[in-house]
């Protein structure tokens, strides 16, 4: 009778650790080379159509990329080699929206953030169909979110370096995203 | 403990002085408590170096079979058995554990074993602070590869050089466990250095003024004093490095006013001084094997001691002989060449001192003293291609290439791992009470002798045919293979010659011959007591006089009484001449320790993911050392009680 | 030198060597003072370590300094000079009670040990409250650039050696006051000897941060 | 002794001086270790004697008085030789400084990246300034200066064959030279620690006559020409259109980004992937479809394209001689 308490009880924690070691893990995976090269991912998240203020709908993709620390760092790197900032100015906004703050016209979400770079959006955002590849659409997404601290803390990156012009991601405090002003769809609030 | 005398001891009472009854009041007293809790509680400077000791083993294995998996990956050109993310893991971890959980540990685990009893006293000066640093230690190992087990080890080289360590290109947690473990190791190491400096100056034995003082002891306290001023620079780098990483400073990010080279001369002001702190205690140990072994003492004692003493303050001038392909004046440079050159010659007094001393001993070839050949043999490799590397010309050329593990290991394994594999063999009995195969002893010599040079003869070959160090792999064309190839076959000989002394050692422990006091006729105070060494090392506390203390005469020793056994006393005597000076009281077993390395450990680790657990971890800590600070009410009864009866007796 | 006796044995021992009492330390003491306790000893060696941690910070502050034209760095204030000074003022006048309860403390003088202790306290807790508006006297967050993170360095290293000792003057005081074991007077008079290191290392340090800005 | 590739295989003379002194520091550390062995092997056998004889340990004060003689003599000759040590290394290392009378030097730049070289030559008409990736051409007999510098992390600049190694470290502007007196091919390699791919970068150094350099420096000038056959125009087609473009340039087309090397004549060069393939269609089609299979953790993605696609690609890229 004991005994078997005791297995449960050491079940339990071993049950713990082995969940904690795992996520450790999915953090810090560096994913080289696991999307295949034939099969764009982000064929599946297509609008169906370029209204604006029309979030995806339901999507059964899941972002690879989501609180993986390597991914969200390789974003980073290509936010600013892509020159993102030229519009988004490090996520403050110029020509283009802020991607700090809370307001998301086109959804938060990881598919929604994928469709809207593959896409394009009307007023100024080119769409990168073809040029950009799935992995790096999806490490793109990652970025982009953690700009807003909707990834977890763990994972997002640190100061880069250069010069300073906004908080670091990991340490922006979560926020909850909500749909434009001027738009009325609900997104789908989330927490990393 | 019972505060009433039980019938038995009433009994041998009536004999104060008899020896029995003497070793069991003692006993009584020292001892640690039993059970579990007993182990967690220990503060007996024995049981937590041996516990170290052996930690520190467990780490090298690990670190040791990472090096063997390198060594499989580059065997052939363009291997796949390793990718670069798992091969850089592993070079790194290998690196920082051989440095920081292996070798700077476990030679201060040896001297906190050996030399509280070879300068005759009780204990180490700070018990429950010697208790913490090992606490301490052991979870910045164990939190090192926890990491590397959840593919979250550290990657970026064991030097961690910046920006690659920073925050823009190491993403994850990876770095943040090495700094982490860094802070873990250097507190530790800070402890048991001021531990070590602290018994050798106030516990020695009556009669050993320094000038007495072996010359092992003398190695400790050189290293020591390194210790607590090399450490605290690479505490401050990596602190520094963990903060531009997690809370946004800007020490190493140029555009902001910082700078990666800050890094490289803080971390090599430690760096460097590191390798002599590593090998220092190795000359430490030979220095007590040779003697012994030669069956007189070591030859040139002034000249051994001075020379210890020289290497350590020469060691902290030659840092920057690690950053000549930076831009660095010449006269800077040429300074640094000069200084390195210096180093070479007291490194060569000590190693003249002991061949002098083989040439007028009559030596006995046991196997301790075959790895202090060995020693020679392989550490002057090491200690010459030191000084290529430290010419600048050369260095240009041969830096960064494999020539460089090629010599580091040649001075780390010949410099200190043989001396610690012969200060094992030697001490063994000592430690458990059983002699070691002395066959079994003698192969695993040869096969480590001979794999060491297979293994890293090569690599210096390999440097100089242009071959960068730290790559996963190597195209086939560039003509490297062969080299590599061998050497990975050396590790193979050093992995089978590491086999056999685990082997041995087992064997040795479930049934080596019966040791004896003192198996070797050693020279000095630790084989005066039985082995293994009790509770309490020394019955009373011997008066030394001479360098040789075991050897001056053949009779009993003469010894000081007047020590209370009814509590932890120790004595104290003045710092130049040992003269008796107090008495003092230690402290009981305590979990305190324990629970001070977990708050530290709670703050450090979850720092990582948040800063607040700084916060919690520092009050937690504070809550930890003010229950450390408190008076133990319970011992201080019992020590009431303790007194009515010795007074009693008397 | 002449060696005689195990040095001929070839083989070793069986037995321990017998030890002949030849002295009686049972009248040594066994509360001393000074450097004659291990305690003073175990304190300077810390002392030592943080004297490095500290000089570490400060030679990264000098370190950084050179790289920088205008010091400090373009559109970053000045520390501001008022705070700090008070703060350092405040500090060395902490050492008074600091001596005094050592002083007593070696006389096995209860009442004035405690009498000076709580002063030293009630100083010492001003002296950090101080401290810490210093973080705000510097003018500038820890992230702003490196001369911003090394200044912050130097007064952090220095303010965790400020609290420590706080807390440890506190707990000291808070021991004698309720139990007042005869063994912890050494303690005690080694906790003002720390006292006399800490401020003595934060001079050069107030130096560095409040002054050198102003003079370069 | 010409081990190629190894720091005697030399070409320059700042090269040749080191192996110079390398060699005379190896011979004096040989015999220096021999003597060791001797002395040691030699105080074994008089101590094995000794044993056998049933004698003890000899610690007569004359004795002692020998062996601080000869301690002392053996300590003086280790100091004679260190102090020819440091003087034939401050000797050495003027040797190799900068020649401060060099005539019409060329300057290059290098930029590290993770992990491939960039390499700028600058020139007093600043319309014939060079960029080029992974290839470093120099005349023979002419003296470079080369700057370095570095985009991301910490890399080393090192040619064995020219010289010794010199870190490009972001934020700091650290210069060395090189000077190829023969002509040459080489390979040189990243030398410090940079991360994942560390091991493949590397570069090809050519050192050929002045001639030879002003004409292929004339011909990098050049912007790539304009796609002729349909097959290459295609080719053209897919790099500006598809994933390509986000990151390399090409002089001559709209691709421009510097993410990655320029790739205005990458046909003329002898290795693609930072001289880790041989420049053959075939490697190059692999390089382009899943480099992550050859460098792994390498910052080009695999390239989802079409058999046809690729084809072209490979097409357009051949003609860019």
């Amino acid at each position: 009778m004991r005994t078997r308490r005791y297995l449960r009880q050491w079940g339990r924690i071993a049950a713990i650790c082995a969940l904690g070691l795992a996520l450790a893990c999915e953090r810090e995976k560096r994913r080289f080379n696991d999307a295949s090269p034939s099969a764009p991912a982000y064929a599946a998240v297509t609008l169906d159509t370029l209204q604006p203020g029309v979030p995806s709908p339901e999507l059964t993709v899941k972002s690879p990329s989501e609180g993986n620390a390597y991914d969200i760092a390789q974003g980073k790197q290509l936010f600013e080699q892509w020159n993102c900032s030229g519009c988004h100015s490090h996520g403050g906004g110029g020509m283009g929206p802020p991607l700090m703050d809370n307001e998301w016209i086109y959804g938060s979400s990881p598919e929604n953030i994928v469709a809207t770079i593959v896409e394009g959006r009307p007023n100024g955002m080119p769409s990168f169909r073809n040029r950009i590849t799935a992995n790096q659409l999806w490490q793109l997404a990652a970025y982009v979110r953690s700009m807003s601290g909707l990834e977890a803390k763990a994972p997002s990156p640190g100061r880069n370096d250069g010069m300073q012009y906004k908080v670091d991601e990991q340490r922006t405090p979560f926020r909850t995203p909500r749909a434009s002003a001027s738009k009325t769809l609900p997104a789908k609030s989330e927490r990393p | 403990m019972s505060a009433q005398p039980l019938p038995a001891e009433r009994a041998v009472e009536s004999d104060p002085n008899s020896p029995a009854s003497l070793h069991d009041r003692l006993e009584r007293v020292w001892r640690n408590g039993p059970g579990l809790w007993g182990w967690l509680t220990s503060v007996n400077h024995k049981s937590i170096a041996l516990r170290s000791i052996i930690t520190a083993f467990a780490f090298f294995g690990i670190a040791g079979v990472e090096a063997a998996l390198m060594r499989v990956q580059l065997a052939r050109p363009e291997n796949s058995f390793i990718g670069p993310d798992l091969y850089n893991q592993l070079f790194t971890t290998h690196g920082s554990a051989m440095m920081f959980l292996f070798a700077v540990p476990v030679v201060q685990s040896v001297a906190l074993y050996f030399v509280p009893i070879m300068i005759g006293t009780r204990n180490v000066a700070f018990p429950r602070l010697n208790a913490f640093g090992y606490w301490t230690y052991l979870i910045g190992g164990v939190l090192l590869f926890s990491g590397l087990f959840t593919n979250t080890g550290p990657d970026q080289g064991w030097f961690s050089y910046v920006p690659l360590a920073g925050p823009g290109f190491s993403p994850g947690k990876r770095v943040d466990i090495w700094a982490q473990m860094i802070t873990f190791t250097e507190i530790a190491a800070i402890v048991a250095a001021i531990e070590v400096i602290v018994t050798v100056f106030k516990q020695r034995a009556p009669g050993m003024s320094l000038n007495r003082v072996p010359p092992f002891v003398w190695a400790m306290v050189v290293m020591s004093f390194m210790v607590l001023v090399a450490m605290p620079y690479v505490a401050t780098a990596s602190a520094m490095l963990a903060m531009d990483r997690l809370i946004a400073t800007q020490f190493f990010n140029y555009a902001e006013g910082g700078d990666a080279l800050l890094w490289q001369h803080l971390f090599w002001f430690f760096g460097h001084p590191e390798v002599y702190i590593i090998f220092i205690p190795g000359l430490g140990m030979v220095s007590a094997i040779v003697a012994t072994f030669s069956r007189r003492p070591v030859f040139g004692y002034t000249a051994v001691v001075l020379s210890l003493v020289a290497i350590g303050f020469l060691s902290f001038g030659l840092w920057v002989h690690h950053m000549f392909a930076t831009p660095l004046t010449q006269t800077g440079q040429s300074f640094f060449t000069a200084a390195s050159a210096m180093i070479a010659i007291p490194t060569g007094v000590t190693i003249f001192c002991w061949i002098a001393t083989i040439w007028s001993g009559r030596p006995r070839f046991d196997t301790p003293m075959l790895y202090v050949v060995g020693f020679i043999a392989l550490f002057t490799i090491g200690g010459l291609s030191g000084l290529l590397l430290a010419s600048v010309p050369v260095d240009l050329q041969i830096t960064d290439t494999d020539f460089l593990p090629g010599h580091i290991h040649y001075v780390l394994l010949g410099g200190m791992v043989f001396p610690l594999f012969g200060a094992l063999h030697y001490w063994f009995p000592k430690v458990t009470g059983r002699m070691m195969s002395e066959r079994l002893g003698k192969v695993s010599f040869w096969l480590l002798f001979i794999g060491v040079n297979v293994t890293f003869f090569p690599q210096l070959l390999l440097g100089i045919a242009g071959m960068p160090r730290r790559v996963y792999t190597y195209l086939a064309d560039s003509g490297w293979g062969g080299l590599n190839l061998t050497s990975s076959i050396g590790a193979g000989l050093i992995a089978l010659g590491m086999l056999l002394l685990v082997i041995n050692v087992a064997r040795s422990l479930a049934a080596g011959a019966a040791a004896g006091a003192d198996p070797w006729g050693g020279e000095t105070l630790e084989w005066a007591i039985s082995s293994p060494a009790p509770d309490y090392n020394f019955a009373y506390i011997p008066i030394v006089h001479g360098r040789s203390a075991l050897w001056a005469d053949t009779g009993d020793l003469d010894a000081v009484a007047g020590l209370r056994e009814d509590r932890r006393e120790i004595l104290q005597t003045t710092m130049l001449d040992a003269v008796p000076d107090s008495r003092h009281e230690h402290p009981d077993p305590t979990i305190v320790p324990l629970l001070t390395a977990l708050a530290v450990g709670v703050g450090l680790i979850w720092g990582i993911f948040d800063p607040i657990g700084f916060v919690v971890g520092g009050v937690l800590t504070f809550i930890a050392l003010a229950a450390w600070g408190w008076p133990e009410k319970p011992s201080l009864t019992r020590a009431r009680s303790w007194r009515c009866q010795s007074d009693r007796r008397r | 030198m002449t060696v005689v006796g195990e040095i001929a044995a070839e083989t070793g021992r069986q037995a321990e060597r017998p030890l002949r009492p030849v002295v009686n330390v049972s009248d040594l003491p066994s509360v001393v003072y000074g450097s004659r306790v291990v305690t003073w000893w175990g304190t300077t060696g810390f002392m030592a370590a943080e004297a490095a941690t500290l000089s570490a910070c400060v030679a990264s502050y000098y370190y950084v300094l050179r790289n920088y034209e205008s010091f400090p760095p373009l559109r970053t204030p000045l520390p501001d000079l008022l705070v700090p000074t008070i703060s350092l003022i405040v500090l060395i006048l902490s050492l008074v009670p600091c001596y005094l309860f050592a002083r007593a403390a070696k006389r096995l003088d209860r009442p004035a040990t405690l009498r000076w202790m709580w002063v030293a306290v009630v100083v010492m807790l001003i002296a950090t409250a101080l401290r810490l508006m210093e973080f705000s006297a510097l003018n500038v967050r820890w992230d702003a650039n490196a001369y911003a993170s090394v200044a912050w360095a130097v007064v952090f290293a220095h303010f965790t050696l400020l609290l420590a000792d706080t807390l440890e003057t506190l707990l000291f005081a808070v021991i004698m006051q309720t139990r007042e074991p005869t063994r912890y007077y050494p303690g005690v008079a080694e906790d003002a000897f720390y006292s006399y290191f800490m401020v003595a290392v934060w001079i050069p340090c107030y130096v560095t941060v409040y002054l050198v800005p102003r003079w370069v | 002794m010409t081990w190629a590739g190894s720091i005697f295989d030399t070409a320059g003379t700042p090269a040749e001086r080191i192996a110079r002194l390398a060699w005379f520091l190896i011979i004096v550390s040989a015999v220096t270790y021999l003597l060791v062995l001797v002395a040691t092997g030699i105080a074994i056998r008089r101590a094995r004697a000794r044993r056998t004889r049933g004698d003890l340990a000899d610690t007569r004060p004359e004795t002692a008085k020998r062996l601080t003689r000869n301690v002392a003599i053996a300590t003086i000759a280790t100091t004679l030789i260190l102090l020819v040590y440091v003087t034939a290394t401050a000797l050495t290392g003027k040797a190799i400084a900068w020649p401060l009378n060099a005539r019409q030097p060329l300057t290059i730049e290098v930029t590290g990246y993770q992990w491939w070289w960039q390499f700028r030559y600058r020139d007093s008409v600043p319309s014939n300034w060079l960029t080029t990736s992974n290839e470093l051409h120099i005349p023979v007999g002419r003296p470079v200066r080369v700057i370095l510098l570095s985009n991301d992390v910490i890399h080393s600049f090192w040619i064995p064959e020219l010289h010794g190694k010199q870190d490009l470290i972001p934020g700091h502007r650290n210069t060395t030279w090189i000077q190829a007196d023969r002509p040459g091919v080489w390979k040189a390699h990243c030398a410090e620690f940079c991360g994942h791919q560390h091991a493949k970068m590397q570069f090809d150094v050519v050192a050929e006559s002045p001639a030879q350099f002003d004409q292929w420096y004339r011909r990098q000038l050049a912007s790539a020409l304009p796609p002729t056959d349909s097959a290459a125009k295609r080719g053209h087609d897919v790099f500006v259109q598809r994933t390509c473009i986000m990151c390399h340039s090409i002089n001559g087309t709209e691709a421009g980004s510097n993410v990655g090397p320029e790739l205005t004549h990458i046909a003329s060069r002898p290795s693609i992937a930072a001289g880790s393939l041989p420049n053959t269609r075939v490697n190059l089609g692999r390089w382009i479809l899943n480099p992550q299979l050859i460098k792994p953790g390498v910052r080009m993605p695999p390239n989802a394209l079409s058999p046809a696609d690729m084809n072209a690609l490979l097409d357009y890229l051949e003609t860019l001689k």
